[in-house]
């Protein structure tokens, strides 16, 4: 075991499944030398050399089209969009191609492509450098959706996705990158994608959430433990598609669901997670699920003060927390 | 004429298999639209017009190490690559046995990886970022193969086009890519898509070799495709061809190209198809006789009968596997 | 009056708002000589000349970022997606440009851009002819979604959407393009975005839905009129942003309530109807909500017992609207 | 040289005014760096080094007719169109007086509508397009203007730079399309991004002209801009400009640029400084005096200093507004 921060743990994964198969390699923006605007990929082409972590030229449909032809030919390709707001220009590659491959083939052809992105506010970044982008994705079937909320789940979760035989976006808070710490496992573990976990467990709330928003979670529910109240605590890990059978034991538990997101409400996992639970927990709530989102703006502004107002936090959630315990 | 072309004139039998390669492209097409006509199948987008650059060019290529990226024209391309007459039909009806997608796709979306032919999509040019994938990865892996990627002249417009050529020429990776110049995107004339002369100005810009072919030329075609074949397996990175020629038919059966295109520019074309002019020339040189020309005939006509009426009694896929095959081992659930 | 099909309808509007104000023009593939492949430009390039019909190259993300730059400049374009599935190289322009602009740069600039996509299925056009697009731009705040349902709803709201100060996405069902066909007022008639409609008043059972479901949810809710089960059926129109009030009324009144959408249900808009129903009138409901859609697969194929199989029609309505009632 | 180019060298005038607006810009971006360095603001991304080409192409231009879609680094093209050094100071410290956003976007995310500098975002190069809709709608109005377009070398590898290009030259479109080509995309040198000799080759694959100028020879900008307008104006349709010069620090202040950049390769580039070579220039020709150039820089000195305090002073927008603006009157409600 040792300490590491979430993008260690990142930096971690890419760098044991590059060492355990030859086929595994990074493509994108800055990767190599500079090893990537946030460091994810540091060291790694001191070690792999500049034919496995390749700096691109700046496209990312390229990025990600170059990368799902490696991927149908046989090859592991890790690509990374520099910022996930910045992988738009990739959406047809990803929606139309890596999504579709399988299926289109009737199992003929598949896409084991894994794309990462930074996402997430809280870092001065302004509209475009701060957006939660999971929602674009979440409605296609054949992709799925990984937003882990710690190291030690960053770092399972991204070998999982690497090893796994379909498309996988993964997106990783750049707030969390060095705010989160915590003893990550030096063996193998792989985590399953497609599973939702209980990051605390209570009787008289519940809490659904993802990514960063996990933590902050995390950092609410311990206010209100003092005062007797507790909360369970589930975290989506995948965002699409959605661990149904642990939403629903999540909601049933309590009766009373809180769910929160970084991203704006309309349209995002949330609404998603709020029809299951209304679809298959109608008679076991106590009060209706309420949804804790970002205002309906485009995007995070800059200033600081209208960033703050923006952004998700431990009181946000808190206050939500008091009020429906309290209902 | 150099060497290479100059083996291609002198191999007789390389020619007549070509020929009837083009000539079997041309009469499956040709078949198509009947049955389309006559209400059997929905859909037809034709080959009719690029038959001699799509087959010279796959020629000029190593089928079994090579991957294709075909475009959905490019019947001659998927025909040397090893599908069947029966599989098009297959595919033309949305089968269950049609091995590109099962009777998922519309027909000509084409892809069967035992035959090194990448699974396409409708939306024109992503195949074209793929290529230079499959060719970066087979560098990576040290094969001697190249990625072939096709698309209509219109796709170069697409922002995908400028990244996969300029992918490819950055890291000199073995790519062909062969534009089959028509001279119109659906309805609208090359006037209204570029400004440029020709497509291949384009390559200067990728800094890569850049080479205008009549499509309707075979050894020109093969010529070109050949040296591009070679250039990208010595690592010096690849090639954009560009292979004029003309659609002899509407952009799809459901397309009426004459309430765009007039009777006499669809005259002059038919009279440059490539194929009558190979099979003159095939003529000409003796190659071909009049006797041989029937045999040929004769067989396809039977193969194409035999595969129609295969695939029309052959079954649609069961409605329960409609949900297979969306993510890895679906089907076990 | 007139009886005009829904294309006739979409024709119509753009005609009109071209007469009236010299600064709209239409843009696309094939839009010109050819009057769009599916003819909804028919007619303009002859009236209105080439220099307000604008054929152009096969670029996407050009046709929506030319647009985007002469809506800014004053201008008001009406951009042409040939199919909507081929939007997808657009999206970094609709969804970083278009939706953004106003916000970004304070009110100062603003782009009062339309952007008409055909979408849906049911007209043997395999997974890349037959997708439903818009839960891809229904999180995104600045931009508006509307997809009408019938010829008059067409007409008067793409009317509206042209002189929308803020950039529209217009989704036309290709298969009720000659389907649909009712008498469509002369008049200039403007129908409000952002207005659900009741298209049927009943007080057992209610059908939210959109575009051409709203058809078959009226096919749907007549045959059990027979049987004294009456139907309140909401048609959305705007998709997004959404009419919460219309959808708190219509799901409060009966207390029961079946949402419809041809789409796959995971991520769909469906689903944030749902979590607002949920949010809002979780004491009023009967039953739980329940969501009839496509299953989660890419998109439709091709052969037309698959099609038939995963497209919406009245049967599935039908049969889903009798369960509920009686429940 | 030309006459165009013969009437700068002899307005001496004009000269001077150009070098103290890239003098301005280059004191205004050195103020931002101390101002990040000592924790005042938090992100600088810089015109060093660029501030020639900038300012050279923007006087060349008609500002009240033109529509000027800068970059980030193009703090001289948007001094030219009139934002004032206090407008630049209010949008690095982000407050609500920025004319550009009101302190929602990053710092040099440039746009006001009054100087006819229009709103640009962060994903590079989506404004190329826009600016061929510029052009698009001023030539259907039947103005005199053109649209000019900026943007970084890496940017040019965007399929919205192909797509922006080629729809612009088809249609003959009034645009200047200006690449300042400073050798990096952040950390990628210039040999991983192309594999072509020089951006401008990229214009022949569309059919319109190119050239490469040094940018830092502020006479060879401005004729090579200067051209580009009269052409467009005169409906011979788009033309790609590519500015050569120098980054002078890191991509921005998130950056060490020493990790990828050798000392020597930066010094040599600091000796290439365009504006320091202009101001010999102007010496030399005794344009520019010693006590003239004291006064310029004081002068300057001060307008930063007034400006960096009445930005440091003012306020962020009110957290009430942070929803104001997402729809048409929305602040209305
Ligand atoms: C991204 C995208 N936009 C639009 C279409 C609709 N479409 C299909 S083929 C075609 C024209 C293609 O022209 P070209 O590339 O010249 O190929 P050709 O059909 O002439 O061989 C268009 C516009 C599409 N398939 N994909
Ligand atoms: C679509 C997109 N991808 C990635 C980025 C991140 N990024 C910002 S600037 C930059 C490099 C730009 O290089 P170039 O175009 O040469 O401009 P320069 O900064 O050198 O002036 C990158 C990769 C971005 N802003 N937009
Ligand atoms: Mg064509
Ligand atoms: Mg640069």
């Amino acid at each position: 075991m040792a300490v590491l921060t979430y993008i260690q743990a990142i930096t971690q994964a890419m760098k044991e499944e590059m060492q355990q198969n030859e086929k595994v390699f990074v493509l994108g923006e800055d990767v190599g030398v500079k090893g990537g605007v946030f460091k994810a990929t540091e060291g790694l082409i001191e070690e792999f050399g500049e034919e496995r972590v390749i700096d691109t030229p700046l496209a990312e449909s390229a990025i990600a089209g170059v990368g799902i032809g490696a991927a149908m030919y046989g090859m592991r390709p890790v690509a990374e969009m520099q910022f996930a707001d910045f992988i738009m220009p990739a959406v047809n590659q990803i929606i139309s191609e890596a999504a579709k491959i399988r299926y289109r083939s009737n199992n003929d052809w598949h896409c084991p492509i894994v794309i990462r992105a930074p996402y997430g506010g809280g870092v001065h970044g302004g509209l475009y450098h701060s957006q939660s982008v999971e929602a674009v994705f979440a409605n296609q079937p054949g992709l799925k959706i990984v937003m882990p909320s710690s190291p030690s789940d960053a770092k399972g979760l991204l070998k999982a996705a690497i090893r796994d035989e379909d498309p996988v976006l993964f997106f990783e808070h750049k707030r969390g990158y060095r705010l989160l710490k915590e003893d990550v496992s030096e063996a193998d573990d792989i985590l399953p994608i497609g599973q939702a976990a209980v990051k605390k467990e209570g009787s008289d709330v519940t809490i659904i959430t993802y990514g960063l928003c996990v933590h902050f979670a995390q950092q609410a529910a311990e206010k209100l433990e003092s005062e007797g109240v507790t909360t369970e605590i589930l975290d989506l890990r995948t965002v699409y598609p959605l661990d149904q059978e642990a939403i629903i034991a999540a909601a049933s538990k309590t009766g009373k669901v809180l769910l929160v997101t970084e991203d704006n409400k309309e349209g995002s996992i949330i609404s998603e997670v709020s029809a299951i639970i209304n679809e298959h927990c109608l008679f076991d709530l106590d009060a209706p699920v309420r949804r804790l989102a970002a205002p309906e703006v485009p995007a995070m502004p800059f200033a600081p003060n209208l960033e703050k107002e923006f952004m998700m936090n431990p009181e946000k959630i808190e206050r939500e927390l008091r009020d429906l315990a309290s209902f | 004429m150099d060497n290479e072309q100059n083996k291609l004139v002198e191999n007789h039998e390389l020619l007549l298999e070509m020929y009837r390669e083009m000539l079997r492209a041309r009469r499956i097409d040709e078949r198509m639209w009947i049955l389309n006509r006559s209400g059997q199948i929905p859909f037809v987008v034709s080959c009719q017009g690029q038959e001699v650059s799509q087959v010279a060019a796959a020629f000029a290529l190593d089928k079994d190490q090579d991957y294709a990226l075909p475009y959905y024209r490019d019947l001659g391309v998927v025909l040397h690559f090893g599908m069947t007459t029966k599989e098009l039909m297959l595919q033309a009806y949305g089968k269950a046995d049609d091995p590109n997608s099962g009777g998922r796709q519309m027909p000509n979306h084409f892809g069967q990886k035992k035959n090194r032919i990448v699974t396409g999509s409708s939306p024109v040019t992503t195949q074209v970022p793929h290529a230079a994938g499959f060719a970066l990865a087979s560098k990576m892996e040290k094969k001697q193969a190249v990625s072939f990627v096709t698309m209509g002249e219109g796709s170069t417009n697409q922002g995908d086009f400028h990244e996969g050529l300029n992918y490819a020429a950055v890291q000199k990776l073995p790519v062909i890519f062969m534009v089959e110049n028509n001279k119109y995107a659906i309805s609208v004339p090359l006037n209204k898509q570029i400004a440029c002369a020709k497509i291949s100005d384009r390559a200067l810009g990728y800094g890569m070799e850049g080479i205008t072919v009549d499509g309707d030329d075979p050894f020109a075609v093969y010529k070109a495709v050949d040296e591009a074949r070679k250039r990208a397996l010595h690592h010096e990175g690849p090639t954009l061809i560009e292979t004029v020629s003309n659609r002899l038919t509407g952009h799809s059966s459901d397309d009426n190209h004459l309430m765009y295109r007039t009777e006499e520019e669809l005259d002059e074309a038919k009279e440059k198809d490539g194929i009558i002019q190979f099979k003159e020339y095939l003529k000409e040189q003796q190659i071909l006789t009049d006797e041989k020309e029937t045999e040929m005939e004769a067989e396809i006509k039977q193969e194409i009968n035999e595969a129609t009426e295969y695939a029309e009694n052959a079954s649609y896929a069961d409605v329960t596997t409609l949900a297979h095959y969306v993510y890895s081992q679906e089907e076990a659930k």
